[in-house]
This record gives structure tokens, C-alpha cells and sequence, in this order.
């Protein structure tokens, strides 16, 4: 069911990532998804980075939708729908948690869970450069110790967060991971985490139009990003030949990952 | 145990159950899903001569158990791009029934030869999305161009041709006559009902495109009616589709003239298991109603009744 | 307080809710009912020139909450004993509606001077009933015949004359142009849309008449799409009808384009009480989005979207 | 929600009436109807004799389809819809039950309900003649004294009922009286009782086509019997002019009671 919310507030989390909240009361859990409507533009899935409460989403400007999320006010109104897909198991354990860009917005409401839960956290962030580390202070508070990574070497290690993560899990000993980010950081995640025996649970993201499970938009292998995802075990994923290398245009077209969009004819022509 | 297979036409399938086009329809691996999981055969999405990215977002409202709004603009890799898709489909076995749109005679023509070298068992002519300019309903709604287009997909190709019907017609029962005049094989009827959404906070419609098309258990009443009128005034196969969600749903079709039917909107809330679990309900309450096979059913509900 | 009043061309009404026809229309009693509940006007039974039993039971088909099928078969008492109802309606001052059906353009013309004589403030006239061999759909559905009949009734009386269109149509306002050009005053859509329900245990349509007419929460998309399309081809008021049953039903029906609406099934569950309910909650609702009246929201959805 | 359900056992309960039932599961109180449908022929509305277990309903043969339904058999299919409609108060009182004719069927589901309950029980059955006095039986043991009355005197009092009823009306105290019958015996009934200040109940019966008050077929006054009634009291049934005096034909022409039904046009001419 499509509701209009108004925007409540709204807090620049990064230079390029803003964190906008609504009122809702559908019950969510961290992992679910929401389908943002910017009346006159699109409507894109958005990750709950606030999962209680008033609800949050928090949004990284990439293209023209997603900036012009970022640019939303107090008081604007946004549509929503959803909740949508799984969630994250938050059974008390010890969890690494691995976020590369906005990918945290999605892991922080879980591991806000997991530790009230009793659970235990360790926390590895990824940017390109440290202003862009998301949600940093937020998961600090929680975690036993927050390692960080940046591209530029601006704050944390000088390099990709995966170089920590693998360090980190031959070292320490982990229940599980959580891990959302680009599909080829999480893919090497899950590769050093299977080499040593460890579950990792893998946030994907997929085009997405319908989010109810019906128009194939977000197909991946045989699942649906919108309703068997977001949240899969890496194991699954590492099966399919599209994760990390093809993701789908809103044609249906297959396109490796890191390739220009490919040119469509206008829908009504 | 009752005897699910059915035939329409020349094709017989294992279950009267199909997956309708545009469900689960841009990617090979979910067609086969839905046959692995018990699905009689499947429909690819609606293929045109190039990619389409379809309409923005939202192309979709939900009213919550009854019904699904969308505008999808029919969104489809294109025909070349999407031969890798029907292999993926195809493996294993699966029947699969191509879709195709287009604008004109000729554009099926050419369509409907690259469908046929894909190995499909049938095609499915769109002539009914009602969302978009130029195709589907505008130009399926037509009775010459109907005739015209299943005539020319008919001589190009030696595959069965199934023509599906828009119900935004004032009889589409006419339409169904339009295509047997072209020598359709069997009718699909009805694709989505002509449908809108509007938003009172935002004073605007909701779709992106304003217009869309209606469909699950609130267009069943509808379907059924477009079946039965068919039924009465043709003689070729019927394939059904429109608002089945349950075992009843797809017998009522059947008994409305259908020889098989199609799911669409209820695999959001039934996902693959739709169709095994249809199935076996179909087995069971065909036996508790004595009846022996699926084929028993069809029509049967005009026996005894006057012409309606 | 917002301002409920609007105005369907000349006729100014309290509320933009009016009461359906066909809708507690068999007694004028009941329909006095419901506009001393709050209802703007409300429409008679469509009245013909003789009294007519309907068909026999079944005649209704429930849907749960999101629909109804029915195939009355425009039961009514004939335009003559139907005066002592209109009459009883009238008293204490109702704004009553006058719906009439015919089988062609002098029936309609004879049977509209008969109302135009019981004091009804405006005809409407039923070019849409869905289930009703040679009235109806049947005519309804040639543009011809509606500007004809339209004319003819327009020439016969001084009354506003609002033609009730059918849904039921390839290009619904098509059918209102050519009310228009007949000099319609206002249109009035959607009536019911075809459909029927077919029993798996008896094999059989439910329904005595076989088709029928599916109203309720389910048509209003369709309805909306109709009202939508038809405000984009004539410039004369619309009145919005179908599958309202909340506040924001009939908002959205105003923002499609329509000066006022009628409500028909949801009666079943409101009640008379659900006129005072709406009324009310209009109001509250406006309030809230801070526009000052009903008429602010006539067409405002077309606002800003290109035309779809 | 209509349903298809199977006779399973069928009684004679007078020579023109007989009692189907048939299972369900749908909540049903005493003085709701069920739109009663015989696949191929007419759809009627029937009270339910039997509201608890297998419900049942008990019908007079009168014109075609009643009769039709007498002639059903054990193991026929018949639909139903409903229950519909509202119910007698079953609280713990002393109640008259004046039954005239089938109007009995209705009123014995209640009386049982009431006895549960603790309540008191008198009754007061009328019929053309002795073995059409429908439910004796049934009431005997529910109630202090069964009074009877037949049009031929071929059992109890020679006459019509309301006269047996004006009579206890004054010689023993009634907390309420509840009717169904003849509309002219009920509204007898209702002149005797309140005549004595006691309250009555009439379950009334009107030409019914929807039964979800919609289509005014069953309009009485400003009232539908599909949904404010059938169970109205007397004192409201008294001010309206059609009480006892006329209903509506199938086209809603208003007719006196006992008249012949005019001839109309055949539905699709
Ligand atoms: C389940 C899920 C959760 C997500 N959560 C977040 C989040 O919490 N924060 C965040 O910043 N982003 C999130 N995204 C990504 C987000 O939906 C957009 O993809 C991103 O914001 C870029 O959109 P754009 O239109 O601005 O980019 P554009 O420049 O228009 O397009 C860039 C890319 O964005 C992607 N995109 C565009 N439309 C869609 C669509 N309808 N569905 C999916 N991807 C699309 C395409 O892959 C496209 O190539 C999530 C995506 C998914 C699938
Ligand atoms: C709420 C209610 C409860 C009833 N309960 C019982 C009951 O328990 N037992 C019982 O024997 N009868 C009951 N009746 C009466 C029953 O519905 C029929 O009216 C009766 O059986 C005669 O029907 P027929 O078609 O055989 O008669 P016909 O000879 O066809 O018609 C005789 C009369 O029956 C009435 N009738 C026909 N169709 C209908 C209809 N759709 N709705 C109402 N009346 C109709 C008309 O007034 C008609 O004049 C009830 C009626 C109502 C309204
Ligand atoms: C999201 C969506 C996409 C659809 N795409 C197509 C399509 O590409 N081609 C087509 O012929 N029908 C398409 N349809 C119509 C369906 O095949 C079907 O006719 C209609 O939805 C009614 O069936 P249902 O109620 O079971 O969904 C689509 C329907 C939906 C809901
Ligand atoms: C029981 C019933 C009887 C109706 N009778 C008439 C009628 O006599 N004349 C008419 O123009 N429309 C008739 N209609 C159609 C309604 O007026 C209305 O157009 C339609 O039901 C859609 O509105 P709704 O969804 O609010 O009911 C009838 C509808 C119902 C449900
Ligand atoms: S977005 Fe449509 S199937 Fe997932
Ligand atoms: S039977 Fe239709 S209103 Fe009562």
C-alpha cells in the first residue's frame, strides 16, 4: 500500500549521503526495503537505515533520482510502499560487519538489533575517501572496534576494506558476517570468509520496478532480488554466474558490472 | 487420480496452468522456474524488434488482495538480446510460448519468424496491453488489423499462433472472430483492464504514464465474462487468464469455454509454488467432484444454459 | 470549514455525494432517505415505460469486500406508478435525479417528458446498463444513438440531461463526445462493467441472466481511467460513479475531473449514515490539505501531467 | 459469500411443510434468513429453523419454488448466502410466541435460545388446520402451555390465533411477544398487546432480491427487511402505512396484501 509521508528531517550523514525521515507505522526489520516515490521524478528501493520509530532512509547521490532525494527538505513529501523483502537474523552472536559506501545505510539498523539483542559486534567501513564514511559514529557505540578503509588513504587504511576484512577474519573468529556494498567488494568478503569457514549474509541490489515479486526486473539466478532477497548467503550467490559480473538494465538486458548504460528506445515510441 | 493434461490445439501440456506473459518473463532462469515447479508451460515477456526500458517508476500500485495496477510500457531486451533467455527457458525441456509485440503486420511478421528459430512451441500475438501508444489494445482493438496481423504471422510461420484479446473492447468476443478470420490457432483472453490511480495528497496520478492496466482476483468476474462470450462465438481453443489465484478460479475458466489458463498476479503473494500446489488442489478437487479429467470441464458450464 | 458545494452545469448541489441509480430507487421513501442523510441529490431507479419484474434470483453475485456482480435486469414500476414514489422522494424538498432507459430515441423522449413532469431537477439517461438485451449497453455503445437519443431528449424537455456512459467500450469517451454533440449537459460515469460468476460444484452460472454488472471497490481504478479520459475530450461537468466508498475515493474521482460523484455499492456496508460520514470527512480532509472547497479539486489532477 | 452446500437429511413437518438441512459454518442467531438458491430454478430468502450444528430451514410449498424446494432430497445440492438480516433478542423473559402458519419456523430456534437462557416460554400456534400446525412438538417441551388454534377447528380453539392471543394477552403478564405470520394476524398481535403495554417483535417478510440492502426490493417504510429487519418492533411496524396493508411486486410496485399480482413485462422484452 502506497502512502504519503512527509519528510520529518533531514541530516546530511556525508558530504554525498543524506539521511531523510518519515513517520510510518507498518512494523519493518532491518534488511526490508522500501520503493521511494519523488512525486514528478522516480521511484527508486531504498534500504531502512532506521528500522523503529520514525523510520529512515539514507541516501547516497549517484544519478539524477537519487540526487534529487538528497535534496529533499523538512516537509516534503515523499510516497512510500513496502516494506519489502528479508531480513537479517539477529540472533545474539558475533557479527563482522562490512560496509562499503552506502551500503552501511542497510547494515546499521541490524546492527543496532544484534547488540541489544546481547549480540557482539565488529565493524569494517569502506569509502573512497573518509568524509564518506557513513555511519561511523553511529556504529561505534556498539561494536567492540571499528576498523576503517578509505581509497585516498584519508582516514582508516590506505585501501580497500576487503584487505582488512580478510586480515580481521583469519585473526579474530566470527559467527558471521553482514556485508552490503559494490557486488565485487562483497564477493571478495564472502570468498575470504568461506576460505575460513565463516556464514556471510550479503545485502544485493538489483533494478527494481515492481518489488512485489511479479515483473522479473530484479531477477538474479533463479531468485528475486524484491521478495527472496535483499539479504542472501553468500554461499548462493557465489553459485551464480551473475553475482558480481551482470546486473540487468531496465530493458531486462544483461550488462557487466562497471559498463555504460546500454541506448534504449524511449518507452512510448 | 483425475487427469490434468489438456491440449489446445495441436499442444498438449501437462497442466491446464500456464504462466502469463509478463510474469516472471524478462529472464530464462524464471521461466523455467515456474515449469520446473509445475506450470503446464510458460509465456515469455512481450518481445519487440528493439530493447525498451518501459515506463519510469512507479509502474505499479497495489490494492492490496484484490487487484495490482501497472504501466510497465513493456519493458523487454529486444528479440536478439533476448534468444540467450529462451535458451536459458528452454533447458531442461520447458514448453514456452513466445510474446511478441509490434506495430504493424509486418513488424509481427519479422518478429514471429526470430520467435520461431528460438525453438518456441507457440506464439502469443500482444495485441491487448492497454498502456501503450501504438501497440497492444490501440492497435488490438481493431477487428481488420486483428485478422491482418494473425494473417501475416500465420503465413510466415508454421508454429501454433494464440491471439490475445483486450477486454477494452465493447465485444471482444468480435475480436476473438477477427483472429479466427486469420487463422489464429487459439484466443488468450483477457490481458489487463484499462485502469488508473490517483493520489489525493499529491493531486496527481500515480503511474508515471497516468494510465495503466488492472489485473488479479478483481478482473476475474471480467475475464470470465470475455471467456464466455468467446466461447459462444468461436471454435478454436481458449486459453484463460485474468484474476485465477485458486483452484476454483482456474476451474471456472475452464468451465467458461478456457482449454488451459494462465497466472499472473497471483505469483506475487504464491511465488513458484503457485503451480504445484494448484496442481495437486485441481487433482483433488476434480476427484471429489467425480469429474475424471481437466478436459471434462471445458465449456461445461454452457451445456444447459441458454446463450447468454 | 471547507465548502462541500458544487454545481453540475446549472444545477447547484450541497454536497458533490449523490446517491447512484438503482440504488434504493424502488421506493422514493428510501431515497428521501438517503438525502436527508446528506446525500447532494440522488438518482432515481431507471424508470421505463412499463413495469418490468427484472430477472428472476439469483440476480446478485458478493464479492467480499471489493465487489458485487449484479444482473437486476432493470427491474422498475413503470414511468406511471413510479410518480407517487418520485413524489414521496420530493417531499421536504430532495433533489431528485430522473433516470430513464428506452430502447430507442422516441421511448427515451416519451418517457422523458413524463419525468420532466414530476419536478425532477435533471434526467439522466441510462445508455449503460450492462445486462439488458436491446436497452442499455446495447444502444449505449453506438455513438450514433447517443447523440440521436440524447437529441431527441435535449429537444423534448428543459431539463439538463446527463448521459450515464458504459465502460464497456473500446474508447469510453468517444461515447461522451457524441453525448456531447447531441447536447448533453453533463455525463455521468461508469456503470457497472460486464462480467460473471461461474459455480464449480453446479457447473453452471450463478446468475439467472448469466452476464452481469461488477460495481464496487474494484471498478473504481477503471472508473477513474474512464472519468480521466473523458475530462480530457469534453468540456461539459462529468459526474464520477464506481467503487466509491471513501473519503479519498471520491476525492480522487474530483481530481480525475469530475464536479461531483454518485456512490452506489458501497451503501451495502455504510448504510444512509455513510452520506453524513463523507460528508464530513471531505471536509475534515480538505482542511487538512488546505484547499478551500470541492471545486478547487475539479480536474486538478490533469494539472501539470501531460496528457496520458 | 455464496456457497454450495448438500441436503443432508429432509422431514415433513406438515403435509405442506417440510425441513432440509445442510451444514455450514457461519455464525447464524435466531431471526436471520439465508438467500435460499435452487440451482436452475428461483433464489428465495428463508429464515433458518435451526441456526446451531446443521442448520436448517422450513419451508411451506406456495407457488413453484417453495414447492420445488419441499420435493428436494437428501444429497441435492442447494447455494446459500447470508445469514443476513438482524435477530430476537433471546434475553432471559417471560415471551408469548404466536406463530401462524410457516411463521413458526422462525420463532423456534428462538424459543429454544430463550428457555436456554432461563427464560419463559408460552406459545400460541395457529393454522388452517390441525396437521399444518408446524412445530408443536418442537415447543411442548420449552414452554409452560402450548395454546393452538385452527381455521377448522380440527384441533384446539376453532378460529383464528389472535383471538387465543387476545385472550392470554390480559389474563397473564408478557414481557414481549414475539410474531411471525400472516402480516394481518401480526398486526392483530401487536394491536392486542400494546393494548397492554407489552412490547412485541414481528419478523416481516417482503419481496427480497439482494439481501444486502442495496437494491430497495424489501424497502417497508423507510426501512429495508433485508438489513434493519426482518425482526422489527411492533410499535415502529405501526406507523407505517404498508404494515398489514401492502408490499411491493418484483418490479417494486406497491400491491394491497391478498391481491393478485398484476401482469408485468418478461424481463428481457
Ligand atoms: C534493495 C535495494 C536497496 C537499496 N538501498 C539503498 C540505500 O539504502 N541507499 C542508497 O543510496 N541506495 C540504495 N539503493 C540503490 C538505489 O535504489 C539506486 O540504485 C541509486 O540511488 C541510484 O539511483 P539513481 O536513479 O539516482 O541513479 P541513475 O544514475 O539514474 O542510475 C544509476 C544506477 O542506479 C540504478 N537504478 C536506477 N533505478 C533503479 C531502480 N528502480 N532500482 C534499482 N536500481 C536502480 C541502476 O542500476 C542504474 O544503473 C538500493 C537498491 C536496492 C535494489
Ligand atoms: C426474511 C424472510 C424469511 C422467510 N422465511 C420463510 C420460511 O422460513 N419458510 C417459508 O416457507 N417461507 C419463508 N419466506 C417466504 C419465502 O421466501 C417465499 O416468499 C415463499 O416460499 C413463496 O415463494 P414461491 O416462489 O414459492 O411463491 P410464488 O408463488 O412464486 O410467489 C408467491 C409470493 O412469494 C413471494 N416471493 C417470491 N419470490 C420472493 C422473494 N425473492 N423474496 C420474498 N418473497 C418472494 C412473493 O410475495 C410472491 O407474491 C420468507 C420470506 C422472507 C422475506
Ligand atoms: C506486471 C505485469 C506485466 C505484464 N506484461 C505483459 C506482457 O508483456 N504481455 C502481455 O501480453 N501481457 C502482460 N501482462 C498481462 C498478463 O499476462 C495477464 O493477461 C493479466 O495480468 C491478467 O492476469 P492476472 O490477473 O492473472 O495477472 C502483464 C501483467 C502484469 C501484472
Ligand atoms: C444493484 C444495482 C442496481 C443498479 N441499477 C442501475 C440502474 O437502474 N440504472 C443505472 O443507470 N445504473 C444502475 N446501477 C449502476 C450504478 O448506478 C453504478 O453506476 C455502478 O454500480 C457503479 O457504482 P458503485 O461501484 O458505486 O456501485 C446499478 C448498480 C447496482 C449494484
Ligand atoms: S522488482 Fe519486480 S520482480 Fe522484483
Ligand atoms: S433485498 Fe435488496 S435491499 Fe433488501
Amino acid at each position: 500500500m502506497r502512502r504519503i509521508r512527509t519528510v520529518t528531517s533531514r541530516v546530511q550523514e556525508t558530504p554525498s549521503t543524506v539521511t531523510l525521515r518519515f513517520f510510518d507505522d507498518l512494523p519493518a526489520a532491518p534488511g526490508q526495503f522500501v520503493m521511494l516515490w519523488v512525486p514528478g521524478d522516480d521511484e527508486l528501493p531504498m534500504s531502512l537505515s532506521f528500522c523503529e520509530g520514525e523510520r529512515g532512509v539514507t541516501v547516497k547521490s549517484m544519478g539524477a533520482t537519487s540526487a534529487h532525494i538528497t535534496r529533499l527538505q523538512e516537509g516534503d513529501k515523499i510516497g512510500v510502499r513496502g516494506p519489502y523483502g528479508n531480513q537479517f537474523d539477529v540472533a545474539p552472536r558475533h557479527i563482522l560487519l562490512v560496509g562499503g559506501g552506502s551500503g552501511t545505510a542497510v547494515l546499521a539498523p541490524a546492527a543496532e538489533a544484534l547488540v541489544r539483542g546481547g549480540g557482539e559486534l565488529t565493524v569494517a567501513l569502506g569509502a573512497t575517501t573518509g568524509p564518506e564514511l557513513l555511519f561511523a559514529e553511529r556504529l561505534r557505540p556498539l561494536a567492540d572496534a571499528v576498523h576503517l578503509a578509505t581509497d585516498d588513504g584519508s582516514e582508516g587504511y590506505h585501501g580497500f576494506v576487503t584487505d582488512v576484512v580478510t586480515r580481521l577474519i583469519t585473526m579474530q573468529s566470527f559467527d558471521a558476517v553482514w556485508t552490503c556494498g559494490p557486488e565485487v567488494m562483497m564477493s571478495k568478503v564472502e570468498a575470504a570468509a568461506s576460505r575460513v569457514g565463516v556464514p556471510v549474509w550479503c545485502s544485493v541490489e538489483r533494478h527494481m520496478k515492481c518489488a512485489v515479486g511479479i515483473c522479473d526486473a530484479c531477477a538474479l539466478g533463479p531468485f528475486h532480488v524484491c521478495q527472496d532477497g535483499p539479504v542472501f548467503p553468500g554461499a548462493t550467490l557465489r553459485r551464480l554466474e551473475e553475482f558480481a559480473h551482470s546486473h540487468r538494465d531496465p530493458s531486462g538486458r544483461k550488462l557487466p558490472f562497471g559498463s555504460p548504460p546500454p541506448t534504449t528506445l524511449p518507452p512510448s515510441s | 487420480m483425475a487427469d490434468l493434461r489438456t491440449r489446445v490445439g495441436a499442444l498438449e501440456l501437462r497442466s491446464p496452468l500456464l504462466l502469463a506473459s509478463g510474469i516472471w518473463g524478462e529472464s530464462g532462469v524464471s521461466l523455467r522456474r515456474a515449469y520446473d515447479a509445475g506450470a503446464g508451460a510458460v509465456v515469455s515477456k512481450s518481445i519487440g524488434s528493439e530493447p525498451r526500458d518501459g515506463y519510469p517508476n512507479p509502474t505499479i500500485e497495489e490494492y492490496g488482495s484484490w487487484g495490482l495496477l501497472n504501466a510497465m510500457g513493456l519493458p523487454n531486451p529486444g528479440m536478439v538480446a533476448y534468444r540467450g533467455e529462451l535458451a536459458a527457458a528452454r533447458q531442461g525441456g520447458a514448453v514456452v510460448i513466445g510474446s511478441i509485440f509490434g506495430h504493424d503486420a509486418s513488424e509481427f511478421r519479422t518478429l514471429a519468424l526470430a520467435m520461431a528459430e528460438t525453438g518456441v512451441a507457440a506464439l502469443e500475438l500482444n495485441l491487448s496491453c492497454p498502456h501503450a501508444e501504438g501497440l497492444g489494445s490501440e492497435i488490438g482493438g481493431d477487428p481488420t488489423l486483428v485478422t491482418e496481423i494473425t494473417r501475416a504471422v500465420k503465413e510466415a510461420v508454421p508454429l501454433p499462433v494464440w491471439a490475445k484479446i483486450t477486454p477494452n473492447a465493447a465485444d471482444p468476443a468480435a475480436l476473438a472472430v477477427a483472429a479466427v478470420a486469420g487463422g489464429a490457432d487459439a484466443i488468450t483472453a483477457i490481458n489487463t483492464v484499462r485502469a488508473m490511480a490517483i493520489d489525493v495528497d499529491l493531486q496527481r496520478p500515480v503511474l508515471t504514464h497516468g494510465l495503466g492496466g488492472l489485473s488479479g482476483p478483481a478482473v476475474k468476474p471480467i475475464g470470465l465474462a470475455v471467456v464466455w462470450q468467446i466461447y459462444e462465438r468461436v471454435q478454436i481453443p481458449i486459453v484463460g487468464v485474468g484474476g485465477i489465484s485458486t483452484v476454483d478460479d482456474a476451474l471456472q475458466y475452464l468451465l467458461a469455454g478456457a482449454s488451459a489458463v494462465q497466472i499472473g498476479t497471483a505469483i506475487t503473494h504464491g511465488g513458484a509454488g503457485l503451480f504445484s500446489t494448484l496442481n495437486a488442489g485441481i487433482s483433488h478437487r476434480l476427484d471429489e467432484l467425480k469429474i475424471p479429467s481437466v478436459t471434462a470441464l471445458i465449456g461445461a458450464a454452457h451445456r444447459g444454459t441458454q446463450s447468454v
